[in-house]
């Protein structure tokens, strides 16, 4: 905290000595001297000028001096500070992906904060510098020079060819991201994630490898996401509290919503995509790292990975995460096998199907049965 | 009430909406900032809302909302383009008045109303809108999702629609008397930059804010009659509700449709006012008048295409992100000839710093930084991680609440004489210029890094993530110089009330300036100039014209009084006086010694 | 580019008008857009055979506009008794058309096609009928306008101004008609 | 001294050519052609199976656009105004094409994604 302060220029340092400080008439008060301080300092310079007027200088301060020298100023502490901010906070932001196509990302993003930066510093040197450099002078006259188109196609194109440069790169890993083509052997975990005011559920697919149906229509005390089991899928899927994930295996997350607009926002694995009522989204990434790994990379025992939401949502939205964990394949298998299925019970007497029958049921008159006994719940739910 | 009124009016309802508007980023930056303390003043304020002293989490929301609506919509929008497009388009174009001054009272009248409605918002039991500003149904369109969004966010919407009323009435107006209404000789080449980014604006408010009214009347059936445009399979807990078939992704195509343009529509004028300030004092024409138009021009038709950059990870078809990767992309072409453009009128100019040119420098920083962090936003990868976090917040901030800001305080200052009459004190200028702009650079600046740590916007408090808590110093920083900044703005207020009542009586032209308005006397009368509106030789941008003696040439001289100064340029396409000026720089071949 | 604006020139007003027209024809374009989205995502639209009162009234408002129609011209040559009779007639027809358009609204309802639905397409025509049919309340409103200027005793070309820009409007507001009955009728 | 103010006015289109007899004949006579080309595409070329479905409606729709574009730029006088109103028609009826195409693709994606049809 204290390097933060010191190093910024301006900007009183946070101070914090008991409940005196906090009253308002504190600050009030203390609000009115610098009114009182800056309004003296006011008079003064008035009188200043005024004498100087009275000697038969007519030039007062020269401001227009005065405010170049800040320009120059704030140029050179300006571009110290950018090079504090980028070092200083820089270190601060979120370590390097830890997924496939978040390396992607992460070029594009270095590259994209070389480009920026450079114009940033150039184009601040010209413009504090002309400012100070060309600062008043009743000597001089300026120079009238209304326009030259080379100057302006070069600085039409130029700026195109670098924009046609992180266009086209931003445009292929965008396309990595989002198009990605299914290889057979190595199939994405499908894992459903849905979201709720102020809470995720977590749904994987059991044995089967697909999550089944839901209809929302279904939804109830006991069955709280409204997942469908007359969808022979559904009913070996398994309910988690955390997310754990294989390393290096692709995961297809598919995202939906109960209530409002959420989003599904895993910033380490550069991952987020929002969960929209009545629709799925579908994002596909692969870890790289376990969590033990990066633990160790970044020398930090509490370390963990998280996803969390991002699109406001109403009162609790400022807390709405789940952990992540990233685990070698055999420590998920073990996991997975100790999850417990969704279908229960009292979910089996709801939907008409034997208690306790073996998961897997087959297909055939039972279904018809079960899906006479939605149409009833609909009816039901409808009113 | 003529146009200068009516401005003056605009300026004042803008003044005092942005001074609430920034009380309220006052009051939940301190939340921000100190989440687990309390502040028994705040209580005093806000009453249920802060029970303690510590601000609710529903509400925190309310005065995110309310201020982005606030600061968009009523300061930037209305205060801005209203302000400065009435005043200055009848004076800089040579119009008695709008080509409507009815309408254009209408069109304040319901502006104010739109304001009065908002405010009121905050006192109804449920409080005020609390969805964003960006009200994204279903948030905004269930009662049960969000206290705001009961009777607030009504009053929200309603606001609206009579805020959008508001400005298509006053943008109509603006282009049928720039079309309609121009003096004698005022040919569109003719006009400041500042009439061509008010006309482009007023375009862009014409063809997008009607699709706002579109997606509001929907979200409006939605909210009170039971229909589904937005709405499909919801569960509120375990109330299972009625609507099915629409999609919520709708009306983000609907907003944007407008959302987008409507940020350019508060930077053009802010642009143009830039664009003449920093010519009239860098004493030089501005650098490529042609391009510079073109660039507006180019802008305006580009807003129309790129909507959907603030859907990338929205669930919108990723074809669709790609293609608005690209045209988001090319909005920096132009934004790059208009920045250098800047630079080289800065260039070998005399500049003289007024409080206004200030603003401008100011402006041009502050829509660098902001625009370059808006390429990584463009970049649909990089918007992945980047997306509702603070870096949103800080990308926008610094290009719409300093650099269109800073364009809208340069207007002031600048026009201030021409307002009331009167000269606002440099001084107290200077001490607001510089306190503000090291004070916003210092407020939003790091927040860039919050949003790359991937710290969300829109959190109430971020105490519930151990990763955020490394964040914590940096937002009490983050907050003292909020209120540092907003301390600042006591000098303007001050200076501005002050300076109405008792300042500098102004001279007719006190900047030395060559458009039209500063030919019209000091007193307003009523149809701007005594008697015949004068008429229009040339370009605005005469400064420093070499032959000249003095350093600028107002429009209304004509070419025959300055013959020491013309330029071959000056006659193309009219040898009739082509032939009259080589006769006299013959006859007169000692002064024609031009550059 | 005359700097005569201290007479009445009615130029820049009829271009405001003009302007209105836009951004009437922008909203409901940003409509139909949504409706364009909506029904290519159900590959179906609202699935009605609309009710035929919407034909009526479509005669009658295009029969309102060739009243107006009249109006104009009978107003050109100075005939201010015809063109308050077809004023009038305007208004009626107008008034009828509003009607016709509750009593089709009255046949949806019947045939369980509620503004209250799960196929937004259906919602959807109560909301862009209805809002023409404010539109038709302000073309009433400049009807009522040229009306009076006719009654009233006010330079010729005031009176023509008036009768103008309730011509601009009211015509617009018919092929809006059109153009959303058309529109309906293709994307069932 | 004369006044000699100088105005950048677009150099007027000197007399606006028109349409003579023979040039309605040409346009008229280019439409047909394209019509015919139509219909044989229409009831030949696309039952009979010489080309594809999906191929006949593009070539389909870009013919009546080049018709459109005709009648437009000739019989709608387009052609002969001003170079700024030809362009701001053509970039809008562009910028509407892209409205369409893109609304559509979202709204078939949207489809696609919902749950519950
Ligand atoms: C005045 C307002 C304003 C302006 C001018 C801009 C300008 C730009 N904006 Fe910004 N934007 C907002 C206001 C504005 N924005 C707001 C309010 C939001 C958030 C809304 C919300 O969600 O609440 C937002 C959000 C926003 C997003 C969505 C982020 C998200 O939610 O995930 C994106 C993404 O593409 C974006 C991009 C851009 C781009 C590319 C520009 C470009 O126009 C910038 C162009 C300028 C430059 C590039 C600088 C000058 C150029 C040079 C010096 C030349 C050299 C440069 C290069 C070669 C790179 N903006
Ligand atoms: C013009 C727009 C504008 C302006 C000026 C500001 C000014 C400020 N904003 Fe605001 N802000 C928004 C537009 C703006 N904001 C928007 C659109 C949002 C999004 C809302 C949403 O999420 O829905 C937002 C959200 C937002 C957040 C994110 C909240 C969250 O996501 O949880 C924060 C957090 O710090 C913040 C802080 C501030 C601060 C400290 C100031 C200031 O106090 C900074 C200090 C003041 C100045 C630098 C000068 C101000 C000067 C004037 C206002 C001039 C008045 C003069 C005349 C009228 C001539 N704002
Ligand atoms: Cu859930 Cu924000
Ligand atoms: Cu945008």
């Amino acid at each position: 905290q204290s390097a933060a302060a010191a190093a910024m220029p301006a900007g009183p340092k946070p101070v914090d000595m008991g409940e005196v400080y906090k009253s308002v008439i504190f600050y009030g008060l203390i609000f009115l001297a610098v009114c009182l301080f800056i309004s003296i300092i006011g008079r003064a310079l008035k009188v200043y000028e005024l004498s100087q007027e009275a000697q038969g200088k007519t030039l007062g301060i020269n401001w227009d001096k005065i405010n170049a020298m800040l320009f120059a100023f704030a140029l050179i502490i300006g571009l110290y500070a950018l090079y504090w901010e980028y070092t200083v906070h820089g270190a601060m932001i979120l370590p390097a992906a830890s997924s496939e196509h978040g390396k992607r990302i992460d070029t594009m993003f270095n590259i994209t904060l070389i480009l920026t930066t450079i114009v940033m510093v150039i184009t601040h040197i010209l413009l504090f510098g002309f400012a100070y450099i060309y600062k008043y002078s009743p000597k001089r006259k300026a120079y009238y020079y209304p326009h030259n188109n080379t100057i302006e196609k070069i600085w039409t194109i130029v700026p195109a060819l670098v924009l046609t440069i992180l266009v086209l790169m931003g445009f292929l890993t965008w396309r990595s991201i989002f198009y990605k083509t299914v290889d057979p052997n190595n199939k994405p975990i499908q894992i459903e994630v849905t979201s709720e005011q102020f809470k995720w559920s977590i749904r994987y697919p059991g044995a089967d490898g697909i999550v089944g149906k839901k209809n929302y229509k279904l939804t109830t005390t006991s069955n709280l996401l409204g997942i469908d089991f007359t969808d022979i899928n559904s009913r070996d899927d398994q309910m988690a509290d955390e997310m754990v994930i294989p390393v290096g295996k692709p995961i297809k997350l598919i995202l939906n919503s109960k209530d409002v607009i959420h989003s599904f926002y895993m910033p380490q694995f550069r991952v987020q995509l929002n969960t929209v009522p009545g629709m799925q989204t579908i994002f596909e990434f692969t870890p790289t790292e376990t969590t033990k790994q990066m633990q160790e990379k970044l020398n930090d025992p509490t370390f963990k990975f998280l996803f969390y939401c991002a699109k406001i949502c109403g009162g609790g939205h400022y807390n709405m995460q789940k952990d992540v964990r990233v685990v070698s394949e055999s420590e998920y298998k073990d996991w997975l096998a100790k999850q417990k299925p969704y279908l229960n019970d009292d979910l089996r007497k709801e939907f008409n199907m034997p208690v306790l029958a073996p998961a897997p049921s087959v297909k055939g008159d039972s279904t018809k049965a079960d899906s006479a006994a939605v149409k009833n719940k609909t009816l039901a739910l409808n009113k | 009430m003529d146009h200068k009124m009516i401005a003056k009016q605009f300026l004042i309802t803008g003044i005092i909406m942005a001074v609430i508007a920034m009380f309220l980023s006052i009051l939940f930056r301190i939340q921000l900032a100190w989440p687990d303390k309390s502040f028994p003043f705040l209580e005093t304020f806000l009453g249920k809302w802060a029970e303690g002293g510590r601000i609710k989490s529903d509400f925190y929301l309310a005065l995110v909302t309310i201020h982005g609506t606030i600061m968009v919509f009523f300061v930037l929008t209305a205060g801005l383009s209203g302000t400065f497009s009435n005043l200055l388009i009848p004076l800089q174009i040579g119009a008695r008045d709008m080509a409507s001054p009815f309408l254009n009272m209408l069109s304040y009248w319901f502006f104010f109303t739109a304001c009065s409605i908002m405010m009121a918002s905050f006192f109804i039991q449920t409080g005020p809108a609390s969805a964003g500003w960006t009200v994204y149904p279903p948030l905004s369109a269930l009662p049960q999702a969000i206290p705001g969004s009961g009777l607030g966010m009504t009053m929200w919407l309603i606001s609206m629609v009579l805020f959008v009323a508001s400005s298509l009435m006053g943008g109509i107006n603006y282009v049928s008397t720039i079309l309609n209404m121009r003096t004698k000789g005022m040919d569109l080449w003719k006009m400041p930059l500042t009439i061509w980014a008010f006309f482009l604006t007023a375009i862009l408010g014409i063809l997008s804010f009607p699709v706002l009214v579109a997606g509001v009347v929907l979200l409006i059936f939605d909210r009170s009659f039971g229909t589904s445009f937005y709405l499909s399979d919801i569960v509120m807990g375990t109330t299972i509700l009625p609507n099915e078939g629409g999609s919520p992704i709708l009306w983000q195509h609907l907003f944007w449709f407008l959302g987008h343009p409507e940020v350019y529509i508060v930077i053009m004028p802010a642009m143009g006012i830039a664009s003449e300030v920093m010519a009239v004092n860098s004493r030089k024409p501005i650098f490529g008048y042609h391009a510079m138009v073109y660039s507006l021009i180019g802008i305006t038709v580009l807003s129309f295409l790129v909507w959907g950059h603030h859907m990338f990870v929205t669930g919108m078809n990723p074809l669709l992100g790609g293609v608005f990767m690209v045209t988001t992309l090319i909005i920096a072409v132009p934004s790059a000839v208009k920045t250098f453009n800047w630079l080289a009128t800065l260039w070998r100019g005399n500049i003289r710093f007024t409080p206004a040119m200030l603003f401008a420098i100011g402006l041009v920083s502050f829509f660098i930084s902001g625009g370059l962090t808006g390429i990584w936003l463009g970049n649909a990868s990089l918007d992945i991680t980047l997306h509702d976090t603070y870096f949103v917040v800080a990308h926008f901030h610094l290009v719409m609440g300093s650099a269109a800001i800073f364009g809208m305080l340069a207007g002031v200052y600048h026009w201030f004489p021409k307002m009331f009459g009167r000269m606002m004190n440099p001084k107290l200028g200077y001490l607001h210029f510089w306190l503000t702009f090291v004070a916003a650079y210092l407020v939003f600046f790091p927040l860039h890094f919050l949003g790359l740590d991937g710290v969300p916007r829109r959190y109430y408090a971020f105490t519930e993530f151990e990763f955020m808590k490394k964040w914590l110093t940096v937002n009490v920083f983050v907050t003292w110089s909020a209120i540092v900044a907003a301390l600042a703005q006591v000098a303007f207020l001050f200076n501005f009330f002050y300076s109405i009542f008792r300042g500098k009586i102004a001279t007719q032209n006190p900047w030395e300036a060559n458009t039209l308005e500063w030919t019209a006397p000091v007193e307003h009368l009523h149809g701007n100039w005594p008697g015949e509106i004068p008429t229009v030789y040339r370009w605005p941008y005469d400064y420093s014209k070499p032959g000249d003696e003095g350093d600028f040439i107002p429009q209304t001289v004509p070419f025959s009084q300055t013959m020491s100064s013309n330029l071959p340029h000056d006659f193309e396409g009219n040898p009739e006086a082509e032939r009259i000026q080589l006769e006299w720089e013959a006859a007169n071949p000692v002064i024609v010694d031009k550059v | 580019m005359e700097n005569k604006q201290d007479i009445f020139d009615p130029r820049p007003r009829k271009f405001i008008v003009w302007l209105f027209v836009v951004s009437s024809t922008i909203m409901f374009g940003g409509f139909t857009s949504y409706y364009l989205v909506f029904v290519a995502s159900k590959g179906k639209g609202h699935g009605l055979v609309l009710p035929d009162a919407f034909i009526y009234s479509t005669f009658v408002i295009i029969a309102s506009s060739i009243t107006l129609m009249i109006a104009s011209r009978c107003l050109r040559k100075s005939n201010f008794k015809t063109q308050r009779v077809m004023l009038w007639l305007s208004v009626i027809l107008a008034v009828v058309f509003g009607f016709i358009q509750f009593s089709a609204w009255g046949n949806l309802v019947k045939t369980g096609a509620t503004l209250v639905n799960n196929n937004a397409a259906i919602s959807f025509i109560y909301i862009v009928s209805g809002l023409h049919l404010f539109h038709i309340i302000a073309g009433v409103g400049l009807i009522f306008n040229a009306l009076a200027g006719s009654y009233k005793n006010i330079p010729l070309a005031k009176k023509e101004y008036r009768m103008e820009i309730a011509s601009i409007f009211w015509h617009f507001i018919d092929i809006l008609w059109i153009y959303l009955y058309v529109f309906l009728l293709l994307n069932r | 001294m004369a006044e000699h103010t100088h105005t950048n006015e677009e150099h007027e289109h000197g007399d606006h050519a028109g349409m003579d007899k023979g040039k309605i004949l040409k346009v008229a006579g280019i439409l047909t052609i394209i019509t015919a080309i139509e219909f044989i595409i229409a009831l030949w070329a696309i039952p009979g199976g010489h080309i594809p479905q999906h191929i006949g409606n593009y070539i389909y729709i870009a013919l009546t656009l080049l018709k459109a574009f005709y009648i437009v730029a000739y019989f709608m006088h387009l052609k002969f105004e001003k170079l700024g109103l030809q362009l701001v028609l053509s970039l809008s009826f562009i910028l509407i094409i892209y409205f369409i195409v893109l609304m559509l693709i979202e709204g078939h994606f949207i489809g696609v994604h919902m749950i519950n049809h």
